[in-house]
């Protein structure tokens, strides 16, 4: 594996390892193994810097190849500098942390886990050359960040905060990724290095715009950038350290880092630069202006975050203005925009990282970082005002730190930009902006200093107030002492870590950082400088009289609440759209399938045209049959005007009949054999169990539902009857089954078509059509069963309604006459019963058919002498039966496997029997008795659980 | 010749069954309903073995059996449930 | 013939579906055994009426009716009536143990 | 020959027939549940005998087919008609439906009061055992 | 031809019935059940790499020769889906075993369970239309038994309901049978693609293809959804999980097979168009129930609709990528959906609601339930490199490419809501302070450690899912290179 | 035993005639099948009915049949006539019949012929309650049901 990749995966590993990791050593803080992380990619980056000859490193790893989707990862300048920002400030973070987090009170482990994928997960989307890669590490800086600024989960403020973190970034992120995929379809590739390479062609594509808008919303919202910024000031409810990281070196830079990313691929579209720009100023100066109304530490940082983030995307912006071998006289000032956005990048992390860490610092100390409860923190912890102070005039851009060269630089860029504008008001904007932003963040940076420490001490908790640990202290004062000497000393890192960085963006970029120097003549940035100081320093000094002034701007419309507005009306929206239509009524679900039935279908049939009615062709019509269609109509429509339960079932149960009467009319017995018996058991269950209930109430229904249920009714009837007129004029083939006519008895051995296509040709929809019925039978013997609310209190009170009139109105009438009657016909049904079973193989009737007679006979001695009666005469779970019935057709079936037949495969021969004659005998049969079996104990376990829950 | 008094019978049948039908939804007692429903049963098998005639076929002799055995049944569940309150008792 | 039974099709269906669409339950059910008169009735028509006998070798006739829709139909009539019994019997058991077989009536109860 | 068979059959048919309908309209018309199992009785016996009749003999004849199905039919017809109206009509007085006023006797009424006083008493005796 | 085609219905069909021996006794039970599911298993997975190494595998029931006999027919796709069925049945019914009490064991919650398996994978192999709606009916009427399993009013109203819907779409899948019999003839599903070639489309055909999507797309709860979140809900955990599992992706198996073999898209068949449309309104329908629901279940039912429309939006771009995409996702769906099922009736269990409202705090009790529950919905959502990623890619991908702009664009944004929902329920549920006091007994309130066990092994196999996505991939380009030529299918089932 | 006997051959006949099939393996068949029904179910069979009286039997027969006709047709015309002038009720009837077999007989004759109908036999298995369409007197309607039915019933059971 390339050392690439190993430090890529070392964080991930090492957060997977560390739940087992610190059980090993219980009593170690878990921090001081999560040290290891960062330290070994620190060293490993710098390993690979020394090792390497300036040319870009690449390596792969297989994800999912046949998709061309790999871990692709390159190594440059860019890359180069984001890696060891996480790797350093991650090692300076995690020491803090270990400080700051108390082993004993918090779920330190989680904590760490969190932030290692944090940290690989930052390292993943500045390391991966794939732009689906890219995505994925990027949706797990979310995920991960989401972890941390949730880390305190019982706070309703953090988890409020956590979604927003999410739902913004991700949404960027999802947007991100539409506009990497139209990327790679333009581009017909998703590796940025190639398609850095193709900018030109991809220039061309009409993808491009829509592709590098959806990139665009990518950037702005995980970069903070406005009107997206919203979520990154409640990202603060997160423990410090973690503020510290997210608003240094990880999260918010993941944006700036893509935008520099694709500065060659976008370089010169207007789109591209012109948002960057105007987007980063307004952030700029929107944040800025933002921070100094904040009473709390941390959203005061929050806010410059946000104001100094905008600062950077515009340089990128102004740094894209001219693409790589732009013939334009101003050509040069891209790429100095570019340099003087990766050195404010450099600052910003070393200062706001201190910055964090001694927010962190005052509120571990005091308790509090609300600024009017604070100040005069000066006199109990020195060491640190020193570290806030630095990193504050670094913020303020003030000499000799790290902040004024890269606030020169920045007025430069401004400049050139109006001088490159060739004195458009847009381009005046543009240095007029920047100096306004620039004098709040001179006041909002002194603030910060000021309010905390300096004036008076306006806590009364002196004797607890005092410098921190060393543990605490260190990180800051490394990261003060940075953002000093990177204005001090700029050549120490601008050569080896800007300058390749550049090269990344502005390939042919000549050196930028050569002349960097905090005196370089009075020059009209070094007038704005001064001219911020002056009015800076003014108005911090004024700002208490100012202040409640700015309290009473009120923005019209606030970012944040309409971000609650937003998710509340969605919420509201949703719940009204889907009460709209969502009752939970049967009612409304069996409407809404009918009515997309016919509206479907009549659209179908109206898109299609190309429909015609041949009546031409169709058989003949006696006068019995004409009476008895329009009898079945008149039957049918008669149905819906029954008043009662009863009259309604009987009216059905018509239905039913005349449609056996069809049956026979068509020339199909089995079918009216089968249908009869059907209809009549389950005319009578309904009978049965629904005599009871109270008279059917008039529908208490509106006339419009009325209508509208009639209307769809007779729609969909209407549908189904011109389609099938439609398809019946419109016949393409002939059927398949001459086959089974031919067939049935030389190869079957069954004169019965319909029967042998039942347990033979299909006999595989029989032996799954028993199963239902089989599952049906359980079912509803577990229905009944099982005990049921509202049934258990008809338990208790004694006698059932049947028995009370049994025993107290009614003496048992005589049934002689059913009983002597019942015994002779037994006799006759059930061998009518098997007859039916064995002669269907070539007449009607077959296993189902014979199983219902059987079933009827054990019925009607039930009737005659009691279920009990029965039971004693024939003590079989009728369960069992029908269980042994479906085993006895799926071995029929199984059989087959020993012959190296199929499933299902059946054998027949002639065969003189001893009783049963000369016979076709096919094993069909057996699968057949199978049927019988089963049926057999399916209707008895369903009559008996039925008859018995009486 | 045949046919036409076949299919006379038919339509005659057909008759009965309407007036049956006619006692099976007005009633008034149930054990009319079943009086009716009983006779239904047996002018469909009539009516059957009419067909089976008129088709030239024995193929529907067996549902004569069976609207025998099952109208017969279903009379005799429904008047044990009207009057007792259940089909199958337990005892 | 196909006309007429295309009709009745219809009508079957029709009905069946008004009746599902009404609130009581046994109505419902009533509704879901039109439904499948009318399928199977289809099924039937669909297959061309009448051309020939019973599917019955035994019959010796010239010609028979297609046997395949009636294998089919005898299956789905199998396969309906179990499922339909299942539904009533639930249907019962909802009335028996909510007291209504008023499907609006049997919503409000039940999500009480 | 067969022709003349035929149509005789089929004349016997016709006469069952009509025999149906007379039943029917007796079913419609008649006052009380009890009568109208006489007039439901009707086609059990004589329509159905005749129509099944008919078709027996049309049958044996013409078809050359001697169907005991059909005679097996009629056999059953004949066994469960009578009891299937004794049933029903049994389970109608017995849920008090009442006879046509103009009924001139009810021998059944007293004994089945008696009947019934006897089995309440038999119940509560049963109770109190309990 | 080889009865192995036959073994993943016919496996779980013998040990059902095979259960039905032995109602009073549990453990027999039990372990006849595991030991039936791990044979289903094992075979699917052999068919499966027979699939892939010796093509299609078919068998004729009965000898009988397609088109008169009724063959099943197990290409890459069914094998794949068979085998996905399987397992993901596995881990419901291990779950199962013990969550779901005595009663619902004695009255024969294992055979129903194993039923419901035979028709699921029955409905997968099958090569004939009518034996697909028996197939059918095997799976609903278990589904019905195991929905109304348990006693409850709301599980007896909701039976009620999804029957109803259930029967109702049956009935019009025999309707639509009738009809495509009437017209072309057959009911092998091989021949009719052939004969519906040769006849070229338009006219009825047209207006057939759009009933089948009508009884499909209820089925698989395509835009006519409203049935779903009810049903869902009621029974529990396990047998949730097994619905939210398999029973839509059975319809929506019915939906691909037959708009990519009967009705193939590029036949001039309109219903391409309208499931692109009922796609995107089932995804937009889908988030809002999901925005809109408040309480556990209901959100992880509305999550099934939008991943249903999502899947639906590969069906309706039918390139090869598209349908790659698909069957990825719908792979990876089963074990997802199953996964966040189960967590949710140990969350619903420990907190003795499944109220958002009333819930709060659990990560305290159940770390490892709320973590794997974080992961499962992040999987759901498609974030990489876990299982849902790389579907979600492919079907994005296939319809930015096929220029389906609006619908990537409701998918993206869908995903987002997924996101949104399940997080935020997982943030009620597992974060924030926890209430009082439960509303059930405590010990009641247990969730035992086997079953998070198994909820543990099925999270794993979510996340190698997305690691080891190549596998997925190359899966599921194989089961679209089926899908997108019907006349492999038609030459292995039934040639001329 | 007789009886069971006889329901045996019954059966084989039976097996044979619905085949259509007039053969000795058909019988046999079917007096297989017999034998099995009785050893199954033969908890329910009593003693039972069955002697051969041949000629008793025609004799019933034929009464059977010329009630039927009378009775059938005055039923019609009572059915059909403008007015209706009938006099129903329920009549008590004891019999002298001591079986079930022949008290069953005799309830289906009485109902089989049109005008009277069994409605009730009393616990005692003696006492038949018999509605009658039309009833002149009572104790000649008792009258002619023993004359007839009754007596002939007796003669085929005695
Ligand atoms: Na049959
Ligand atoms: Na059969």
């Amino acid at each position: 594996m390339p050392l690439l990749h190993v430090l890529l995966l070392l964080p991930f590993l090492l957060a997977a390892a560390l739940p087992w990791l610190s059980r090993l050593a219980p009593r170690l803080h878990a921090g001081w193994i999560a040290l290891a992380g960062p330290l070994l990619l620190l060293a490993g980056f710098l390993r690979l810097r020394t090792a390497g000859d300036g040319a870009p490193l690449s390596a792969s790893m297989p994800w999912m190849p046949s998709l061309g989707v790999n871990l692709e990862l390159r190594l440059d300048g860019l890359a180069m500098l984001f890696a060891l920002l996480i790797s350093g400030i991650g090692a300076l973070v995690v020491l803090y942390s270990i400080f700051y987090l108390d082993r004993r009170r918090e779920a330190v482990g989680r904590f760490y886990a969190c932030l290692l994928l944090f940290m690989g997960a930052m390292l993943g989307v500045v390391l991966s050359d794939h732009l689906i890669v890219l995505y994925g590490f990027w949706e797990l800086t979310s995920v991960s960040s989401f972890l941390l600024i949730a880390f305190w989960h019982r706070r309703q403020a953090s988890l409020d905060g956590a979604l927003k973190s999410l739902l913004v970034t991700g949404m960027g992120g999802l947007a991100m990724l539409a506009g990497f995929l139209l990327l790679g379809i333009a581009g017909d590739s998703l590796r940025v290095s190639e398609l850095i390479g193709s900018a030109e062609a991809l220039a061309a594509s009409p993808l491009l715009l829509p592709a590098m808008g959806l990139i665009l919303l990518g950037v702005f919202t995980k970069s903070a950038q406005f009107p997206f910024h919203i979520w990154l000031p409640d990202a603060m409810e997160a423990p410090t350290p973690v503020s510290a990281y997210l608003h240094s070196a990880t999260m918010v830079k993941a944006g700036l880092y893509l935008a520099a990313r694709l500065t060659p691929l976008f370089a010169g579209q207007q789109l591209w630069y012109g948002s960057l720009t105007a987007v980063g100023l307004a952030t700029l100066v929107y944040g800025s202006f933002r921070a100094i109304k904040q009473t709390d530490l941390k959203a005061l940082l929050a806010y410059s975050t946000i104001s100094q983030l905008g600062l950077v995307t515009a340089l990128i912006g102004l740094g894209s203005v001219y693409p790589a071998g732009s013939a334009s006289p101003y050509a040069a000032y891209g790429a100095a925009a570019a340099a003087a956005g990766l050195l404010h990048l450099l600052n910003h992390a070393a200062f706001k990282g201190a910055l964090f860490m001694t927010a962190g610092i005052v509120d571990h100390e005091t308790g509090t970082r609300d600024l009017r409860r604070l100040g005069g923190l000066i006199r109990f912890m020195p060491v640190t005002f020193a570290v806030s102070l630095a990193a504050s005039l670094s913020m303020a851009g003030v000499p000799p730190l790290g902040g004024f060269l890269s606030k020169e630089l920045f007025f430069g860029s401004a400049l050139n930009a109006y001088r490159a504008g060739e004195g458009s008001l847009a381009a005046l904007l543009v240095p007029a902006v920047a100096w306004t932003a620039s004098a709040f963040t001179f006041v909002y940076s002194g603030i910060f200093a000021w309010r905390t420490f300096g004036g008076p001490a306006r806590e009364t908790r002196e004797a607890a107030v005092h410098e921190p640990s060393w543990g605490l202290l260190a990180p800051p004062l490394v990261l003060a002492a940075a953002a000093l000497l990177l204005g001090l000393a700029p050549a120490l890192v601008a050569p080896g870590l800007l300058q390749p960085a550049l090269l990344s963006m502005h390939p042919a970029a000549p050196d930028a950082y050569g002349e960097l120097a905090l005196w370089h003549g009075v020059t009209p940035e070094l007038l704005l400088t001064a001219a911020v100081f002056a009015v800076g320093g003014l108005l911090l000094y004024a700002a208490p009289r100012w202040a409640p002034l700015h309290r009473t701007i009120r923005l019209p419309l606030s970012w944040n609440g309409m971000y609650e507005r937003l998710l509340r009306g969605l919420d509201a929206g949703s719940e009204k759209l889907t009460a709209a239509y969502m009752d939970g009524g049967m009612r409304r679900s069996a409407g809404y399938i009918f009515l997309a039935l016919a509206a479907f279908l009549i659209v179908a049939a109206a898109m299609a045209g190309d429909i015609s009615v041949v009546l031409s062709g169709m058989a003949p019509v006696t006068l019995f049959e004409g009476i008895a269609v329009l009898a079945l109509i008149a039957a049918t429509l008669a149905v819906p005007f029954a008043q009662s339960r009863m009259m309604a079932i009987i009216l059905t149960g018509t239905v039913g009949y005349m449609v056996v009467l069809f049956f026979v009319l068509f020339r199909a017995p089995d079918l009216a054999l089968t249908q009869m018996i059907v209809e009549t058991v389950s005319v009578t269950l309904f009978l049965l169990c629904f005599y009871h209930l109270p008279a059917l109430k008039r529908e208490r229904v509106a006339r419009r539902t009325k209508l509208a249920s009639g209307l769809i009714a007779g729609a969909a009837g209407l549908a189904m009857t011109l389609v099938a007129l439609g398809a019946l004029s419109d016949r393409k083939f002939g059927s398949i089954s001459d086959f089974y006519l031919r067939n049935s008895y030389e190869l079957a051995g069954g004169k019965n078509v319909v029967n042998v296509i039942l347990v033979d040709f299909r006999g595989f929809d029989t032996m799954l059509e028993i199963v239902v019925l089989g599952i049906a039978s359980y079912a509803i013997y577990a229905i009944i069963r099982l005990k049921w609310p509202g049934e258990a209190e008809e338990e208790g009170s004694g006698l059932r309604e049947s028995e009370f009139r049994l025993v107290y109105e009614d003496a048992r009438s005589n049934d002689v006459i059913l009983q002597t009657l019942a015994k002779v016909i037994l006799f006759l049904i059930l061998t009518f019963s098997l007859y039916l079973l064995f002669a269907g193989h070539h007449q009607p009737g077959g296993g189902f058919i014979g199983a219902l007679m059987t079933a009827s006979a054990l019925v009607l001695m039930s009737i005659a002498f009691g279920v009990r009666t029965i039971r004693k005469a024939l003590p079989v779970d009728f369960r069992i039966v029908s269980a042994c019935g479906i085993s006895l057709a799926l071995l029929t079936g199984i059989g087959s496997f020993a012959f190296g037949k199929p499933f299902l495969s059946h054998a027949f021969g002639y065969a003189q029997l001893p009783f049963f004659g000369q016979n076709e005998l096919a094993t069909a049969v057996l699968f057949d008795l199978g049927v019988y079996f089963t049926v057999v104990g399916i209707t008895m376990t369903i009559i008996l659980a039925i008859g018995r829950d009486k | 010749m045949v046919d036409l008094l076949l299919q006379a019978s038919l339509v005659l049948l057909m008759l009965s069954i309407a007036g049956c039908m006619y006692r099976l939804l007005k009633g008034p007692s149930v054990s009319d309903r079943i009086a009716a429903l009983d006779t239904i049963g047996i002018l469909l098998l009539s009516m059957i073995a009419v067909f089976g005639m008129l088709q030239g076929t024995t193929v529907y002799f067996d549902i004569i059996l069976v609207i025998g055995i099952v109208s017969f049944i279903g009379t005799t569940a429904f008047a044990r449930y009207i009057e007792r309150g259940a089909v199958m008792e337990d005892e | 013939m196909e006309l007429l039974l295309a009709l009745a099709v219809g009508a079957l269906f029709g009905v069946g579906v008004y009746m599902i669409l009404a609130r009581s339950l046994l109505r419902v059910i009533l509704g879901l055994s039109l439904l499948t008169h009318s399928v199977h009735l289809l099924l039937l028509t669909m297959s061309g009426l009448k051309r020939g006998a019973a599917p019955l070798l035994g019959e010796h006739a010239e010609r028979y009716v297609d046997p395949l829709p009636q294998a089919l139909i005898l299956t789905s009539i199998v396969i309906s009536f179990g499922v339909t019994s299942l539904y009533f019997v639930l249907a019962y058991k909802a009335y028996k143990s909510i007291g209504t077989d008023d499907t609006e009536q049997l919503r409000r109860e039940a999500n009480d | 020959m067969n022709e003349a068979l035929a149509i005789g059959s089929a004349v016997i048919v016709l006469f069952g027939s009509v025999l149906s309908l007379f039943s029917a309209f007796g079913l419609i018309r008649l006052p009380d549940v009890y009568l109208r199992s006489h007039a439901a009785t009707k086609s059990a016996t004589l329509g159905v005998l005749f129509i099944l009749t008919g078709a027996f003999l049309y049958y044996t004849f013409v078809h050359d087919v001697v169907s005991v199905k059909l005679l097996l039919g009629i056999v059953f017809v004949f066994l469960t008609g009578p009891v299937a109206g004794h049933l029903n009509a049994r389970a109608a007085y017995r849920t008090g439906v009442r006879l046509w006023e103009r009924s001139t006797r009810d021998d059944l009424k007293e004994a089945l009061q008696q009947e019934r006083a006897q089995a309440k008493k038999q119940a509560e005796i049963r109770d109190k055992l309990r | 031809m080889t009865n192995l085609v036959v073994l993943p219905l016919l496996l779980p069909l013998c040990t059902a019935v095979l259960l039905l021996f032995f109602k009073e006794k549990a453990i027999l039970q039990r372990l006849i059940s595991a030991a039936g599911i791990a044979a289903t298993a094992a075979a699917s997975a052999l068919l499966l790499a027979r699939a892939g190494s010796d093509g299609m595998q078919t068998l004729a029931m009965g000898g009988w020769a397609a088109p008169f006999g009724i063959v099943f027919a197990a290409d890459f796709f069914a094998a794949l889906l068979v085998t996905a069925a399987s397992v993901t049945t596995g881990f419901c019914l291990a779950y199962a075993m013990g969550t779901v009490g005595p009663e619902r064991e004695r009255f024969y919650f294992y055979p129903f369970l194993n039923f419901l398996l035979a028709g699921v994978n029955g409905s997968f192999l099958t090569g004939d239309l009518f034996n697909l709606f028996v197939c059918f009916e095997v799976m609903l009427i278990s589904s019905y038994a195991l929905l109304v399993l348990g006693g409850t009013k709301r599980q007896l109203k909701a039976t009620l309901g999804y029957m109803l819907v259930n029967i109702v779409s049956s009935t019009l899948f025999v309707a639509g049978v009738a009809y495509l019999y009437g017209m072309i003839g057959t009911l092998n599903m091989a021949q009719l693609s052939a004969r519906i070639a040769e006849a070229g489309s338009g006219g009825m055909l047209d207006v057939l293809s759009v009933f089948f999507l009508i009884v499909f797309s209820l089925k698989a709860g395509l835009f006519l959804f409203f049935w779903l979140p009810e049903a869902y809900e009621a029974p529990p955990a396990a047998v949730s999980a097994l619905f939210a599992a398999l029973l839509t992706k059975v319809g929506l198996y019915a939906l691909i097979r037959t708009f990519t073999l009967i009705f193939p898209a590029g036949h001039g068949l309109a219903a391409q168009e309208w499931i692109a449309w009922m796609a995107g309104a089932t995804m937009l329908l889908g988030a809002a129930g999901a925005l809109a629901s408040k309480d556990v279940m209901r959100i992880l039912n509305y999550n099934i609709v939008i991943s249903v429309g999502f899947l639906a939006f590969g069906l309706a771009v039918s390139g090869e990528k598209s349908l790659q995409g698909a069957v990825f996702y719908l792979i990876h769906d089963m074990a997802v959906k199953a996964l966040l099922f189960l967590l949710a009736g140990m969350m619903i269990r420990a907190a003795g609601t499944g109220r958002l409202d009333e819930m709060g705090g659990l990560i305290g009790r159940l770390p490892l339930v709320g973590w794997m529950f974080l992961v499962a919905s992040l999987a759901a959502a498609g974030i990489p490199p876990l299982s849902g990623f790389g579907g979600k890619l492919l079907l994005v991908q296939g319809g930015l490419e096929a220029g389906s702009h609006l619908l990537a664009g409701i998918s993206l944004a869908t995903s987002l809501v997924v996101l949104y929902t399940l997080v935020r329920l997982f943030m009620r549920a597992f974060w924030g302070e926890a209430p009082a006091s439960l509303p059930i007994p405590a010990e009641e309130a247990r969730v035992s450690r086997a079953h998070t066990a198994c909820a543990a092994a099925l999270c794993l196999l979510v996340v190698f899912m997305g690691l080891g996505s190549e596998w997925m991939v190359q899966a599921s380009a194989e089961a679209a290179r089926t899908l997108v030529s019907p006349s492999d299918y038609i030459d292995a089932v039934w040639k001329e | 035993m007789a009886s069971q006997f006889l329901i045996n051959l019954l059966i084989a006949f039976l097996w044979m005639f619905l085949y259509d099939d007039l053969s000795f393996t058909r019988f046999a068949a079917g007096f297989g099948l017999g034998l099995l029904f009785i050893g199954l179910l033969n908890r329910f069979l009593k003693r039972d009915f069955y002697l051969r009286k041949v000629k008793a039997v025609l004799v019933l027969l034929l009464i059977f049949i010329r009630e039927l006709f009378l009775s059938s047709f005055t039923v019609i015309y009572q059915i059909l006539k403008p007015k209706l002038t009938i006099r129903p009720g329920i009549v008590a009837m004891e019999t002298r019949l001591k079986s079930d077999g022949e008290l069953t007989l005799l309830a289906c004759l009485i109902c089989l012929t049109p005008g009277t109908l069994t409605l009730d036999v009393a616990d005692d298995h003696r006492t038949l309650y018999i509605h009658a369409m039309d009833i002149g007197d009572a104790e000649q309607l008792r009258q002619q049901i023993r004359s007839t039915f009754e007596r002939a019933i007796m003669e085929v059971t005695r």
